[in-house]
């Protein structure tokens, strides 16, 4: 991929070009500095900071279900946003997907060094990974951090030339990848229908909740941006994909 | 009882005489009639001789206009049918029943317009049918495509149309100052208030036109000259006498206008003189001039007349005396002049034509024509102040500017990225600066 | 709320759900267009019959929807709004039959009538109209709906002539949009009431009136064809027969005039406005609009081009009267509105007979037309007679109440204005009839259709015939009860001068 | 001028320098960048202001608000990229029709 | 009469937001049925929307605390007449679009299209009901993704590029947003919309955050001269996509803009002076928008830049809100909704014509109206609206304007709006103009199936009926609880 944005890269700026962009330096730098200063200005002059909020999640910690509180916030007090931002993540790759980047087609060079490394480093990862989740629930860490690293072993596998068997790139890939999001929308729904409110954990049970949405969501994150690294959709025999390719080629 | 019984009869003639010849004037009509013409003047015949006199008044007809009939009108009346009889008989149509006859359809519109003047009772009346009158007769004139009849004919249309806007005018000023348009309603209002001096110069232009009296009596001679026997019997019949009878209708009863009295009296004077003269020069009633000067009689009458008419301007009283004289002597003036014309006019072929158009009167229609073309111009100028220009040098405008967007060629609309990131920012500035 | 007060309404539905549900039908079915035209035009005769009924004896018809916060959509059928909506109604039905036999099998007919239908609309809600906002909706409405029908044709020039057309309509009605709304935040409301609502207004707004006054005015005057706002009308000739006779006749250009008369009489108050002194102006623009018009209308030799500057000088007749501002001149002018209508359409009709039946389109093929088609050309000269005020043909009528008005209020110079008017009418009209009737025909027409032994189709020649003798009609029979003339009294009576 | 304030300030810094980038860069890739440089500063002066009494705790809110933002601008490279091989692959070019350099 | 009161209990915001996004998953899943789980999801919110309206008419404005979190800890859905109204133009045009695409798109795009297109619908409703912030940071970002995403589907050169600058500049925007949230967050230590308002002053952060925000969130309103990105966008996109970028997507960020203005910023800044050069920018853009558009010989560009000219119109309410607040709040909300059902309409039909045509060349358009009538008689209401000519919701937003700023005296505007309506009769009359008379050159027309016809027609009817339905669309928009001091109900 990188080659190819050499090879499209523009020619050289010619010297009326250059100008150009040296006028625009002299013109952009000072209303730069002046919006920089101003922004500064603002911080520096903030009040003292407002403990109300804090305050409050410290209260409600025990009702959280977890004890670490930012995984608290993330999850319990503003979950919603999290649901959403899961979605955004899906849509990313719908997005992606829906572009038709043209497949890498160059295979990994058969290096030796890649796959020891990719056989040994993989299960690390991926136990990595499970501590990552757990330790979420009282310190820094959590969903996304453990999907990243899940992700980061995905993309040594592909870049070691591992690819997803056909036979799982349709509906079942497409399963994992909704499955978080998908999670956590029944939940809420559940939640809904059992409190009335969206969201809203029994605090007894609020901690169950937490862990399910959180380790389905770490499957599909990881997976979510191993895709997003691949690009091109997985090539599966699944019709629709079949007859979209060739839709594109007519 | 019996007297009544006539009277209705008369009415409901009085109607017929009028409607009838009207209905007649329609091809299909009397294309299936034998002798539609004579046919159409019978009734008014049968209204000449029964010596009854009635008025009645159609209340739901224009402003309530009538008709009536009496002495004075019947003297008229006589000569008028005589002559339209003869007229009528003297010029059968060709009959060739595949194009509708429309010369026997102007002949009826015009004997309708005549014969209304004559009939109404009221100022409103009495125009409406001049006008019939007008327009049929023009048509008279010209239906036969004679060149120098054309001509005339476009004079008498000129004549026409200025004379009726005259008497429009007129009739305005009596509408305004009274709700009733009979004669003698009218003849003591008018005397009476204040902007009288405009009426009767309107009437007089109105009717001293149509009259052809004297200095405007050039397309008369010409319609003698150059005209068939029936139509200078009509024009005896119809415009002429019509038109007296209009003066003498609807002239105020006022006797303190001298002014006018002398112009008027200057006007019939030297009608008289000049046609006294023209007659004299030409050898008296030989042939071949002898047409001509029955054209000049007819001026010399007309003269007269508006002699009478001015004496009557100064003295009331003495027109009072003399004015029953005036209708027998236009009745038998007619009579007296269309003899002279069918004892003149062998055939309608032999013409001589002699154009004493007067000079100024030409030169009055070539002005305004003039004027109206250069009003071209004029239009054309206003034509700037118009939108149209602004609008055009608009659209002009923007067609110079209307880009051509090949269909590849997105770099034409979209302004530069660093450009409008820039303006973000300043935005940014701005609306904090002015937040501040 | 009763019956009685959904009748207007219903007048002007009973021509917009025709014409709606004909844009819906197929282009050849041609019965049930047909059924839909003749039954909207019939119904809307009758309830029309019912309400000039129940006006004349005092009765009260209106229709009042929500539209704006507090300016309802007011429909009200006062004397005035009847005159124009009883107009429009006879002539809508007149042209559509006319329309028919003109438009036998040309494309696009389902589209045709259906704007038609639409435009007639328009028109009766312009005149039903109850408040400022109501007329101002159906006049741009008026303005939508005539445009598809100018560019009916589809041809190049049409579009030009279309794009004119709204080039000066859409303008006119931003204008009136902007006087209404400074209007609406002078005063609060703009119901058309008798006499005007603005008659207790402080002195200090009296310059904003004027400018209020003027953008309204010049927005109707687009319409109403005013010099120099009058450029459209000679390039809207292109469309088809029919709709020019429209047109000119009733819908675009009485609307304008209409307005006018609204706006002068509901809205300032005629004493009110004259004493701003609008109105000098309006009657000096009026009065050289007549004279311009014609003297544009000698010089075209295209029949319909000359009508239409004989159009443009004449519809300012009824500006004028409004302007001259007493109550006989006003009632020449709204008598006016209904005269001129008929003697126009008269012509208009004609000049398509014309066209269809010979091909001739212009003043100078018309030698002898007049025996090839008789009773068209007596039509036509009936309505020329009218045109230049001969008695007794209904313009007589109207001129003769203009000048009167102008002697009641002693602006003779209106007197000379009308004399100059009917010189020059006389002198572009009398030299067609002159062709028509005298000179020898050609040996043959430039494109001549065959009728058999008829002159014409008949649908082409009753419109024509029927309008001239109603012309004719509202000349001799001026005093009858429901004429013209004695409806324009009573309207002058009951809205402008009541005591 | 505790941490917190410099942090905060290194992060508006970054921002205006990542604005700067985003107008004067014309390849797409450093358009990229430079998003993303901007977004960092953002999340930086987001969680540095977090703590910005010492005896206090941190704010956590702002530290959840950071880790969505950080997903959010993931997926947004993610798409940015992938577009951006669509443009050049398009093209022939990884810029913006407007700024071809020729 | 239980089953209303369960009715009026049930959560129909959270169905808004929740159905559109259990319809993206399933798309997502079930490719096969893609249209008909687009379609019910689409229906649904209708529905839902239905019910909202319903409830809100019967109890007034409506929270829901999610996760029993009540602010500032947690996040609060919040609607009133405000939101309803956006909600109900989303639902309406949303749902037409989505008819329109069963037909529009080739099954190969289709599933490309329907999750997507759900994830922006799902988008859009969370926005509407967001009271918080950073909540409506995060549903931005969902919005422009999505909305980037269906752009690019042409697969064309112009979409591509067209696409990327969408991102950039809408991240961008996104980017100084959220900055702002930050600073007011760390200022006042809420992010919830009330909160804030209770508790707000002027401060330094406060001018920073209302520079940032407002910059932002009119860069992606495409306000002038931030409009670059406009016509590339729409223009290149497939017709529904235009469709609903032009009618709802750019509306999103203007009602932040408004909710936040109103409720906010406007008491506690210099609101003066901002608001005239707000008002300035509106005004710069109508005219700039309304030229180009006479301009342009491609018609879906001149839709495009016709939207530049609208969007000016929306930010005529700051000037004119001073005094008579209510009415140019009623003004704006009439101009949006408007604006939305007739500019989609406008799209669509464009799309009509291009898919019947081949191309989207003004001049050529081939006597459409006698052979796509309904197309065109859509693109003409539609047309009647953005002009502003009664009846039509475009005249009644007008017209409110107008009144508005003849009572200021502020005559520069009325110029503007008036000379605005004037250019847009100007274009639109010029494609009409052409649709009548026959091309140069003749294309061979592909038929246009009627389920591509009728959504455009009813939409742009809809444009049309709302100029007769101003009482009820007003009684709508004045459910609200908080009042500010220019009487705008919000």
């Amino acid at each position: 991929m990188t080659t190819l944005i050499q090879a499209k890269s523009p020619i050289p700026n010619t010297g009326d070009s250059m100008n150009r962009r040296t006028l625009l330096l002299i013109l952009l730098l000072p209303l730069l500095v002046i919006f920089a200063a101003g922004l500064g200005y603002a911080v520096l002059l903030l009040p003292e900071q407002p403990q109300y909020l804090p305050n409050l999640v410290i209260e409600n910690m025990d009702q959280s279900g977890v004890s670490h509180p930012v995984t608290a916030v993330l999850l319990n007090f503003r979950g919603y946003d999290t649901l959403l931002e899961l979605v955004v993540l899906l849509l990313a790759l719908l997005a992606v997907w829906s572009l038709n980047i043209p497949a890498a087609r160059h295979k990994a060079a058969p290096n030796e060094v890649l796959d020891t490394l990719t056989n040994l480093l993989t299960p690390v990862l991926i136990l990595v990974t499970a501590y990552l989740l757990w330790v979420g629930a009282h310190a820094p860490g959590g969903a996304f951090q453990a999907g990243s690293v899940l992700a980061a072993s995905a993309v040594l596998l592909l870049l070691g030339g591992w690819r997803i068997s056909v036979k799982l790139a349709g509906l079942p890939l497409r399963i994992i990848l909704m499955a978080g999001p998908a999670v956590f929308v029944i939940i809420a729904v559940v939640t809904l229908l059992l409190e009335g409110q969206l969201l809203k954990f029994p605090p007894a049970q609020a901690g169950q909740f937490i862990v399910i949405i959180e380790t389905v969501a770490t499957v599909s994150i990881g997976a979510t941006l191993a895709a997003l690294f691949l690009g091109a959709r997985p090539t599966a025999t699944s019709n629709e994909v079949a007859n979209e390719i060739d839709g594109e080629h007519k | 009882m019996s007297s009544s019984m006539y009277i209705e009869f008369i009415s409901v003639t009085l109607l017929i005489a009028v409607i009838w010849p009207l209905l007649l004037s329609i091809p299909p009509l009397h294309r299936r009639l034998p002798w539609p013409r004579h046919l159409a003047i019978i009734p008014a015949a049968v209204l000449a001789v029964i010596p009854i006199d009635v008025s009645f008044n159609i209340p739901w007809l224009l402003y309530g206009t009538g008709f009536a009939i009496d002495g004075n009108i019947r003297w008229i009346l006589g000569a008028f049918v005589v002559i339209w009889f003869v007229a009528a008989t003297i010029s059968l149509p060709t009959k060739e029943k595949s194009s509708p006859d429309y010369a026997t359809t102007l002949f009826l519109l015009t004997f309708t317009g005549s014969l209304g003047v004559l009939l109404t009772a009221d100022l409103v009346g009495f125009f409406s049918f001049s006008t019939l009158m007008g327009y049929g007769f023009y048509g008279l004139l010209i239906q036969d495509g004679n060149k120098a009849l054309l001509k005339i004919g476009r004079h008498y249309l000129y004549v026409l149309i200025v004379a009726d806007i005259a008497l429009f005018e007129a009739l305005l000023l009596v509408a305004f100052t009274t709700e009733n348009f009979q004669y003698e309603m009218v003849r003591q209002t008018m005397s009476e208030i204040s902007s009288s001096p405009i009426y009767l110069y309107m009437v007089l232009i109105g009717f001293v036109l149509k009259a052809a009296i004297w200095p405007f009596y050039f397309w008369l001679t010409a319609a003698f000259n150059s005209g068939s026997r029936s139509i200078a019997l009509l024009l005896i019949a119809g415009p002429i006498t019509m038109s007296l009878l209009g003066l003498l209708r609807w002239m105020p009863a006022r006797d303190d206008i001298y002014i006018l009295g002398f112009v008027m009296q200057f006007i019939g004077a030297a009608a008289i003189l000049h046609s006294v003269l023209k007659i004299l020069t030409s050898g008296m009633f030989k042939q071949g001039t002898r047409r001509f000067n029955t054209a000049w009689l007819v001026i010399t009458f007309t003269g007269l007349f508006s002699l009478a008419l001015g004496a009557a301007l100064q003295d009331q009283n003495l027109w009072q005396q003399f004015s029953y004289l005036i209708y027998p002597a236009i009745s038998i003036f007619s009579l007296l002049v269309s003899l002279l014309i069918l004892s003149s006019f062998k055939t309608h072929n032999e013409t001589v034509l002699i154009d004493n158009t007067p000079v100024l009167i030409k030169n009055i229609f070539h002005r305004l024509k003039e004027w109206l073309c250069s009003t071209q111009q004029l239009a054309s100028a206003i034509k700037l102040t118009s939108l149209t220009l602004w609008i055009k040098l608009g659209s002009f405008i923007m067609k110079q500017y209307q880009h051509v967007s090949s269909d590849h060629k997105i770099r034409a609309f979209v302004p530069d990225w660093k450009i409008n990131i820039t303006l973000f920012l300043i935005l940014v500035l701005a609306i904090t600066w002015l937040a501040v | 709320m009763n019956w009685n007060d959904w009748i207007p309404l219903l007048v002007v539905i009973t021509s917009l759900l025709p014409g709606l549900i004909i844009f819906t039908l197929a282009e050849d079915n041609v019965r049930a267009r047909v059924m839909l035209n003749l039954f909207g035009a019939f119904a809307k005769l009758a309830l029309v019959g019912l309400m000039l009924w129940g006006v004349y004896f005092g009765y009260h018809y209106e229709t009042r929807l929500p539209l704006l916060p507090n300016s309802d959509l007011v429909l009200r059928a006062g004397p005035l709004a009847l005159l124009f909506v009883t107009l429009s109604t006879i002539l809508w039905l007149v042209t559509t039959v006319y329309a028919i036999g003109y438009l036998e099998d040309s494309p696009h007919r389902s589209r045709f009538f259906g704007f038609f239908s639409l435009c007639v609309t328009a028109t009766v809600g312009v005149a039903l109209a109850g408040n400022l906002i109501t007329f101002l909706l159906f006049y741009e409405l008026l303005t939508l709906a005539t445009y598809p029908l100018i560019v009916h044709r589809g041809t190049e020039e049409a579009r030009q002539a279309g794009k004119t057309y709204l080039r000066y309509t859409i303008s006119g009605g931003a204008l009136m949009l902007i006087g209404t709304v400074w209007l609406y935040s002078l005063t609060g409301t703009l119901e058309f009431t008798p006499k005007g609502f603005l008659s207790n207004i402080g002195e200090q707004h009296y310059p904003a009136l004027i400018g209020i006054f003027a953008l309204l005015i010049t927005g109707l005057g687009v319409k109403a064809a005013l010099v120099p706002l009058h450029g459209w009308l000679p390039l809207a000739m292109i469309a088809p027969a029919p709709v020019s006779a429209l047109l000119h006749a009733v819908a675009v250009v009485k609307a304008g005039a209409f307005g006018i008369v609204r706006v002068v009489y509901d809205v300032f108050g005629v004493e009110f406005a004259a004493g701003l002194g609008v109105l000098k102006p309006l009657a000096w623009l009026a009065a050289f609009t007549i004279i311009y018009g014609s003297i544009r209308a000698l010089f075209q030799d295209d029949l319909k081009r000359r009508l239409a500057y004989s159009t443009i000088s004449q519809v300012s007749y009824i500006a004028l009267g409004v302007a001259i501002a007493g109550p006989i001149a006003t009632i020449g002018g709204v008598v006016h509105l209904v005269h001129q209508g008929l003697m126009k359409i008269t012509l208009f009709f004609c000049a398509g007979n014309l066209a269809e039946t010979l091909g001739i389109h212009k003043v100078s093929e018309m030698n002898g037309v007049g025996r090839r088609m008789p009773w068209t050309m007596a039509a036509f000269t009936i309505g020329a007679f009218g045109m230049i005020g001969a008695p007794p043909v209904a313009g007589f009528i109207s001129k003769w109440y203009l000048g009167l008005g102008a002697l009641n209020n002693d602006q003779s110079w209106v007197i000379f204005v009308l004399a100059g008017s009917s010189l020059l009418n006389a002198a572009y009209f009398l030299p067609i009839l002159h062709r028509a009737w005298f000179m020898p025909s050609p040996k043959s027409w430039p494109h001549e259709h065959n009728f058999g032994n008829k002159e014409t189709a008949w649908a082409l020649l009753l419109p024509p015939l029927i309008t001239a003798a109603m012309a004719l009609a509202a000349g001799l029979l001026v005093t009858m009860p429901f004429s013209p003339l004695e409806w324009a009294k009573l309207i002058s009576v009951r809205e402008f001068y009541q005591p | 001028m505790n941490p917190a304030n410099f942090y905060a300030l290194i992060g508006i810094g970054l921002f205006s320098v990542g604005l700067l980038g985003l107008i004067i860069n014309s390849h797409l890739l450093k358009k990229i960048l430079a998003i993303n440089i901007m977004g960092s500063g953002v999340f930086l002066v987001l969680v540095a202001l977090a703590k910005r009494a010492e005896n206090l705790p941190a704010d956590p809110v702002p530290h959840a608000m950071v880790i969505t933002g950080i997903v959010v601008a993931v997926s947004a490279t993610a798409l940015a990229l992938s577009l951006m091989l669509r443009v050049a692959s398009e093209t022939g070019h990884a810029t913006l029709p407007d700024e071809v350099e020729k | 009469m239980a089953i209303q009161d369960a009715l009026l209990a049930f959560p129909w915001a959270v169905a808004l937001i929740f159905l559109p996004l259990a319809g993206a998953l399933s798309c997502f899943l079930f490719p096969r049925i893609i249209r008909t789980l687009g379609l019910i999801t689409s229906f649904s919110i209708v529905v839902s929307v239905v019910g909202l309206g319903w409830q809100l008419l019967e109890q007034g404005s409506y929270r829901h605390t999610i996760g029993g979190w009540s602010p500032p800890l947690g996040i609060e859905l919040y609607a009133d007449g405000l939101s309803l109204l956006m909600l109900a133009t989303t639902a309406l045009v949303g749902f037409a679009i989505s008819i329109y695409s069963t037909a529009y798109f080739k099954p190969t795009l289709a599933v490309k299209f329907w999750p997507i297109w759900m994830c922006l619908l799902a988008a859009l409703n969370a926005l509407f009901l967001s009271a918080d912030i950073f909540n409506l940071y995060v549903t931005l970002e969902l919005l422009g993704l999505s909305a980037v995403a269906l752009t690019a589907l042409t697969g064309s050169k112009e979409a591509f590029s067209g696409a990327m600058r969408y991102l950039l500049a809408t991240l961008l925007a996104s980017l100084a947003y959220l900055l702002g949230v930050a600073l007011l967050y760390h200022n006042f230590g809420s992010v919830d919309i009330s909160l804030l308002a209770a508790q707000i002053q002027a401060s330094p952060a406060v001018w920073a955050a209302l520079g940032l925000m407002a910059a932002g969130l009119a860069l992606k309103t495409a306000l002038f001269p931030l409009h670059f990105w406009l016509p590339p966008a729409h223009s290149s996109a497939p017709a529904p996509v235009s469709a609903l970028l032009s009618a709802l997507v750019i509306k999103a960020s203007f009602y932040i803009f408004l909710r936040l203005w109103f409720t906010l910023f406007e008491p506690v800044v210099d609101s003066e002076t901002i608001s005239t050069l707000l008002g300035l920018l509106g005004c710069a853009a109508i005219l700039w928008g309304s030229i180009q558009a006479l301009r342009q010989t491609r018609l879906k560009l001149l839709i495009a830049y016709s939207t530049v000219a609208q969007v000016g119109y929306l930010f005529l309410v700051f000037p004119l809100s001073a005094s008579m607040g209510s009415v140019a709040w009623n003004a704006v909300a009439y101009l949006i909704i408007s604006h939305a059902l007739a500019k989609s309409a406008m799209f669509l039909s464009a799309g009509n014509m291009i898919s019947f045509g081949g191309h989207d060349r003004i001049a050529d358009l081939d006597r459409v109206v006698q052979r796509l009538p309904l197309t065109a008689a859509a693109f003409a209401l539609a047309g009647v609206s953005i002009m502003g000519i009664p009846p039509s919701g475009g005249f009644i937003g007008k017209w409110l304007l107008l009144e508005a700023a003849v009572t200021q005296g502020q005559w520069y505007l009325v110029a503007v709006m008036i000379i605005g309506g004037l250019l847009a009769a100007a274009y639109i009359f010029k494609v009409i103009g052409y649709t009548f008379s026959p091309a140069k050159v003749m294309h061979e027309a592909q038929s246009v199936s009627a389920t591509m016809q009728w959504p455009a027609l009813l939409l742009a009817i809809g444009a049309i009926l709302l100029g007769l339905l101003y009482v009820p669309v007003l009684s709508m928009l004045s459910i609200s609880d908080v009042v500010i001091a220019s009487g705008v109900g919000l």
